[in-house]
């Protein structure tokens, strides 16, 4: 359960606060918003990327704003997108030209009030673009009406590095579309996180079970299965992905297995010791792989596993030289 | 219509009524939103509702009940966030900007509902039936149009509508999800209200008990 | 609680086996001990830090090896101690003629099996120097008899950079005792954290009480107080610092706050945000401050407030780029 | 001593009592350390035996007790880790290493016993009282002298050993911890017994039940 706070209607903005000063060297405040940019201000002629979504989810989406990755981000309230008013005024604070390219998961939240800061944006002048990300598998078998979880962090890194080499508006935006069409994720779920100010959690789990397809927001499951060995919990999660791998994308992969918040490093390392023999034997080729918490949920109990099948585009991105709070690559 | 109060305080109040009678079921909101959804649906409302008092407040010495209304409703977008704060914002926001003069009638409010209702079927492309807030809004305003058509003024039509919009809300127990975050788990959400057409139906009762109160006609 | 495992008494092996295939692009396997170190092995004419405890504590040992860091890390059971045997051999492993420096916090486990490991290495004629490090105020009033916490991550960081330019095994040496003098943590715990194949919590907490002065084993703390809001926390970690700050150190500090498991991000920040504003009142001029976990302790809920008093010798050697799993600055 | 079998069957089954022991015991071990310590102790000791017993096993078919007894402490240790990984590892050890020869009287025993004793003090710098697996092993070693001096045969001498055993392993109870991780937490290690202190009784004892059964006099 979430432990430290002073009072549960100041939570957002304490942590904003607090996120401000720790990493002042790398971000700054915007203006009047709620939401953080590169230290400095927007960079000249560079397009920017703004990433957004409700907290409680770190690194996202403020912990990935720096050199080569986001511009900016826009903050909501624990698990509520920011509204349309905060996008509008981040938009504002955070292009320097080029225009905007929007990245977030598809939430119905998220969509309708991107849209209203998209529209409004508009109207000032603001050249803008977005990118709605759908990986998670479990949620839907529509593509585009899948929720977003940890992929957000694979088409961020490519939305940011492509926006911070200078490509255009279209080709950030093009490669942004391009890395959500090719990245998937599936989650696990052993227990439900508790809210700043509340006693309960959002959902519990029996003992001896887990849910499958998670939510990055404290939804529970979409189907509850006896708990699973590490080694059947990761056949499960391959399996899964792959029945749902994009079309003609070749068989080199980046891969995250991504902690949601109590389920931790070690367990994740037993999980991907299994994992990785399963994607080798299924005949991908994993690149770089990343065993970590890039997307969150307060402190919820489970783990999700995506990856962004690569092109020779993807892999430049990925590689690409990048510096925030929570991701560093040289 | 005769009233004693400026229709901008009354409009005020029924701001207020409204954040009265969402932080009275805020615990409960929550629960429902947790059963399918991310819980917060009562903090969100709750800070959206206060956030857009503080600004009825300061928009209501100078202003008509419209202007209040609508300037509530953009406050009350930009406080929430969350799906119900884009939706409930532009709901509100829609018909303070729909309701001209001071001339509050019931058939002005009727034009000025549905014209909320237009705009929040629009840009949450939902349907009756999709287990949301509509499902209390539209039963509700339908009721509404038919007492305003009968000429049942204000405060009379508003209650006489209350009963429709509260079987709408109860009729999303019984309904799957297919709109928002509780979509994605279908049948987990049968035997649930829904959280938007909870608190929405808890926000027209309140405003209901002001306008008897305060409208005499 | 820890869920996932296949069996508990393979556990580590596993993560070992899970951690180097995920990050075999900077580590490899030390051949036959319960250790890695940096890819292609030990770097010629450069002295080796030789990190190490038990796991259960990522990214400490393991998750901060690599340029600029630790040589190699030996990876004992969950909570306990690496062997005098294993630590011999990956001693062995890392040294490049020119001596190692061990690193490790102080318990009495880790201290008999490092000693132990470290005579077995002098035999065979390697030069060997221990740093341990005793960050945990809360664990006694006599500084070298107290545990080693969070600390760790710093003066491991000073070793490495030290180690890495070329310094001597003398002053790599030094470095490190001078940087494990000048640091102090202070940590409080709000739930005990679950081993691998165990159903029961090692402590519990009850409901609104917390402890002060965690372990990073999964002990209690040493006195319980009532839960406290975030801003009465913050005063707390503070005084017990500053009442233990180090002689004539001067007034500029690294600062970690370090989450222990499942005390999340956004609490971390809402913490830090009556802790900078706390630190500034009383003096202390904050340098690149840290909230982030980088000494866990399972799933354990709670956190811990470090800080390192700085030297003009010590910013440099924080400043230097190093590349890990875990830790990456440019 | 007449024995049936040779000593290096004796000292195999001796460790393979000791594992069966610590394992029946895992989770009491894990509870008592979980008070004040990290809850590892029966996982530690358990990991150190069951090492120990495959490599006493092979050792067992080529060596005397004494090498079998010496290879097992050695592998506990490396497999153990941890505190009493170093600790029971390196008594284990230096036990068989001085046990010379194939004579295993209660004389060369006692003998022994105080090397792999005098070197868990020196190892851990911990004296009689300080609430660990001292307070077991030192009036364990007094009294087994004491029978050994008397001339009483090894299997006896150890039986009778093993009341003071149990009572030192008791009076960690009222003990508070000055070495070892619980140290740090003090009082709050009052009243519970020492987890090592326990372990090594456990094992003492099983020890002293394949000795009274296969070393016949
Ligand atoms: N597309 C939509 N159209 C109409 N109402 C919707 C839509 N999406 C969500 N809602 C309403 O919003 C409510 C949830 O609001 P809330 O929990 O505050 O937002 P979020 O889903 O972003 O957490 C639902 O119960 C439903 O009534
Ligand atoms: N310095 C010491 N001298 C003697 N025995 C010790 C010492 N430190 C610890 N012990 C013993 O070791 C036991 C704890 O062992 P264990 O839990 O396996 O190791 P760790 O403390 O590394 O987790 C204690 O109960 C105590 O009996
Ligand atoms: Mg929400
Ligand atoms: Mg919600
Ligand atoms: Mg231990
Ligand atoms: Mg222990």
């Amino acid at each position: 359960m979430t432990r430290i706070w002073n009072n549960p209607i100041e939570f957002k903005d304490q942590l904003i606060d607090g996120f401000v000063a720790a990493y002042g060297r790398i971000i700054e405040r915007i203006p009047d918003a709620s939401g953080v940019r590169v230290k400095g201000g927007p960079v000249a002629d560079k397009v920017a990327v703004l990433i957004g979504g409700g907290s409680g989810h770190y690194p996202l989406f403020c912990g990935l704003v720096g050199k080569g990755l986001a511009m900016g981000a826009v903050m909501g309230d624990i698990f509520a997108s920011p509204s349309g008013e905060e996008i509008y005024r981040c938009t504002k604070a955070v292009d320097a030209g080029k225009g905007v390219v929007y990245g977030y998961g598809n939430y119905s939240g998220d969509v309708m009030n991107f849209s209203m800061g998209e529209m409004r944006a508009k109207m000032d002048g603001h050249d803008v673009r977005q990118v709605v990300i759908s990986d998670d598998v479990a949620s839907s078998p529509e593509f585009d009406q899948r929720r977003g979880i940890a992929g957000d962090f694979f088409v961020f890194k490519a939305l940011g590095a492509s926006a911070w080499r200078g490509d255009s508006l279209d080709t950030v935006h093009a490669f942004g579309q391009h890395a959500n069409q090719r990245t998937r994720s599936f989650g696990v779920a052993f227990g439900g996180c508790t809210v700043p100010g509340r006693t309960e959690p959002l959902f519990t789990v029996d003992p001896g079970k887990m849910e499958l397809g998670l939510g990055l927001h404290g939804e529970p499951g979409v189907e509850t299965s006896e708990m699973l060995p590490g080694k059947d919990i990761a056949r499960m999660m391959v399996d899964r992905l792959l029945a749902d791998a994009p079309q003609a994308a070749g068989s080199r992969a980046l891969v995250l297995l991504n902690g949601l918040g109590s389920t931790k490093y070690e367990e994740l390392f037993v999980l991907y010791s299994d994992l990785y023999k399963r994607l080798a034997a299924e005949g991908i080729e994993v690149y770089k792989p990343i065993v970590d918490e890039l997307g969150t949920s307060l402190n919820m109990a489970g783990c999700s596993l995506t990856l962004m099948w690569l092109d020779d585009d993807l892999q430049t991105l990925f590689d690409a030289p990048s510096e925030s709070a929570a991701w560093t690559n040289m | 219509m005769d009233v004693m109060k400026s229709q901008a305080t009354i409009a005020t109040h029924c701001i207020e009524a409204a954040l009265a009678a969402i932080l009275e079921h805020e615990d409960e909101l929550a629960h429902l939103d947790s059963v399918a959804g991310d819980g917060d649906h009562g903090a969100g409302m709750a800070r959206g509702f206060r956030a857009a008092v503080e600004r009825a407040r300061t928009a209501s010495g100078s202003g008509t009940a419209g202007a209040v209304i609508s300037n509530a409703g953009t406050e009350f977008s930009r406080a929430a966030g969350g799906a119900s704060g884009a939706l409930v914002g532009m709901y509100v926001m829609m018909i303070g900007s729909n309701l001209s003069g001071d001339n509050m009638s019931s058939e002005t409010v009727h034009h000025a509902l549905r014209q909320g209702l237009a705009s929040v079927a629009s840009l949450g492309k939902a349907q009756l039936g999709d287990k949301t807030m509509l499902d209390t809004l539209i039963p509700f305003t339908r009721a509404f149009g038919e007492a305003a058509a009968a000429g049942t003024p204000l405060a009379q039509a508003w209650q006489s509508a209350l009963p429709a919009a509260r079987m709408g809300m109860e009729s999303t127990k019984d309904m799957i999800a297919s709109r928002g975050r509780s979509a994605v788990l279908k049948e987990r959400s049968l035997g649930t209200q829904d959280p938007g057409a909870t608190s929405i139906y808890y926000v027209l009762e309140a405003v209901g008990r002001v306008l008897a109160e305060e409208c005499k006609p």
